[in-house]
């Protein structure tokens, strides 16, 4: 009934305000485990995920709990897409990652921070921000490849078969 | 979301150990600088922050962990960490945060490296 | 800077697909968590809002994963108010709600299920279809009030200062 | 989803545990009746529903064990419950659950009161 491999997608929206990165954090989490996902890769998955909203409430909406963040989660066969959407209310985000030197700032040479783009590079597999957003926000892509072996379930049909007529569920 | 951490101290041989429960972010600032001045003021030299498996940690709360490791070094303090996940063990290491807190799964086998160098 | 006493919306839309009621779930629980609501009562929202959107994948979107659920989860300092949307592609949903008979199920005199709707009643503190929805689909609304005690917390302007300017975080 | 729910069954002090740990909803429902019927053909009289504190139950998992009790009930088998949240323990009384098969909070507690009236 339904085509084969078709994409899912969940989408959610919550205020730019710190605390909420947590539930997209747990959604991706659990779009993921669903998606059979090893409980390492989940992992890794929420911390890019927190990443990348925590950036798009403090720098992309500048904490002001009245704007929104937009996140994606597209799963299909292949891999789990993730877009996370900010108004831009800030400066632009930047176009290199460099690693964090920790040596700098234990010795009070550079200021504490800065880890989180770095982080997430390290997290999943492709991470960017997309150019040429028409809204004039931000939009930072991160991508998950299953592996073979992850690649089985959620899209083999497996669902039970669940009719409307209610009776024995 | 204040009440998503709770950071208690308490000392056991030789050490203080500080524990933390809950989510290490932004929010938790406050309460863990707390806890490790209050340590620091009773002349603490081995301080353990003691994580909790399902603790979550984001770059807010490493970004706290690194300010402490910089007053550490000033106060000549050894600071342990314990109970991380594996995940956040990792993180720690690829962060280079475990070259100025040594890193023990247990907190047990902290306190017994701290007794073994006392 | 921030108006007080804001409502802080979350938007969820997932695929009608069993198994995602769970991201609705969680996301549900964060939220209340964050308001201050007592596992107990946390754990009673997450049984409503998990048997909602069962309803709405079930027999509201007859289970085709093309359609979408929406969830809202509004805050404000009174209150969690959670909307349930499905594309009303199934029945009518029913006017009236009666108590299970599990006696009668366990003999056999009737088919098991047709708990959800009464155990939503049961763990919240209203449930109801709207009515006269444009869109031609169902609306299911819950709402579950704080208490004096849960009333504190997320909405005191407690959130840690914020600026977008990176440096000691 | 189907990696969410684990069904495994073992026999112990005059009864057939059946663990069950995840999620408890539709996607269970092969699993735990084929448990429940491997468990009667082997002759099992006592059985054992062992949830996780974790667990998660909706009611399409209650559907699932109220087929059960039915036909628990023809073959004279005693149902027992363990190991529910409070939160679920809650639910099954509600719905009238108990009056088919005892609550019991620990799986110890449960093998006890076979055992006594053994
Ligand atoms: N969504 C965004 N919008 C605008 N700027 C951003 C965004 N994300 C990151 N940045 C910029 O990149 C810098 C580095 O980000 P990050 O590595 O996460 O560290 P930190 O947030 O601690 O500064 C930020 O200080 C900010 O200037
Ligand atoms: N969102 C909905 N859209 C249409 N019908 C609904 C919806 N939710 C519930 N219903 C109807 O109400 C009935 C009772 O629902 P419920 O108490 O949850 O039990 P069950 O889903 O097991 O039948 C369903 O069988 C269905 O006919």
């Amino acid at each position: 009934m339904i085509p084969p491999n078709t994409t899912r997608v969940v989408e959610l929206k919550i205020p730019s305000e710190l605390g909420y990165e947590r539930v997209a954090r747990e959604a991706a989490a659990t779009v993921a485990r669903r998606l059979g996902f090893t409980p390492e890769r989940i992992d890794e998955l929420q911390t890019a995920v927190d990443e990348a909203c925590t950036n798009a409430i403090r720098h992309g909406s500048k904490s002001d709990a009245r704007m929104k963040v937009v996140v994606l989660l597209s799963a299909d066969e292949k891999k789990l897409d993730i877009l996370v959407k900010d108004p831009g209310a800030g400066d632009l985000p930047p176009t290199e990652v460099v690693a964090p030197d920790i040596q700098a700032q234990v010795e009070g040479r550079s200021p504490t921070g800065g880890l989180g783009l770095w982080l997430i590079r390290q997290m999943v597999d492709e991470a960017y921000f997309m150019e040429d957003d028409e809204s004039g926000g931000n939009q930072f892509r991160m991508i998950i490849y299953r592996t073979t072996d992850e690649s089985r379930s959620a899209f083999d049909n497996e669902s039970p078969s669940t009719d409307d007529e209610g009776g024995s569920e | 979301m204040t009440d998503d951490i709770q950071v208690t101290a308490r000392f056991e041989r030789g050490a203080t150990i500080i524990d933390l429960a809950g989510d290490v972010t932004t929010f938790a600032e406050e309460a863990i600088n707390q806890a490790y001045h209050d340590a620091s003021s009773d002349g603490a030299h081995n301080i353990i922050f003691n994580f909790r498996e399902d603790d979550y940690i984001n770059s807010a709360g490493i970004a706290i962990l690194i300010g402490i490791v910089t007053e550490a070094r000033k106060r000549d303090q050894r600071l342990l960490k314990t109970g991380l996940s594996e995940h956040f063990q990792k993180i720690f290491r690829m962060v280079g945060l475990t070259q100025y807190a040594d890193l023990y799964p247990t907190l047990e086998e902290a306190l017994a490296s701290i007794e073994e160098t006392a």
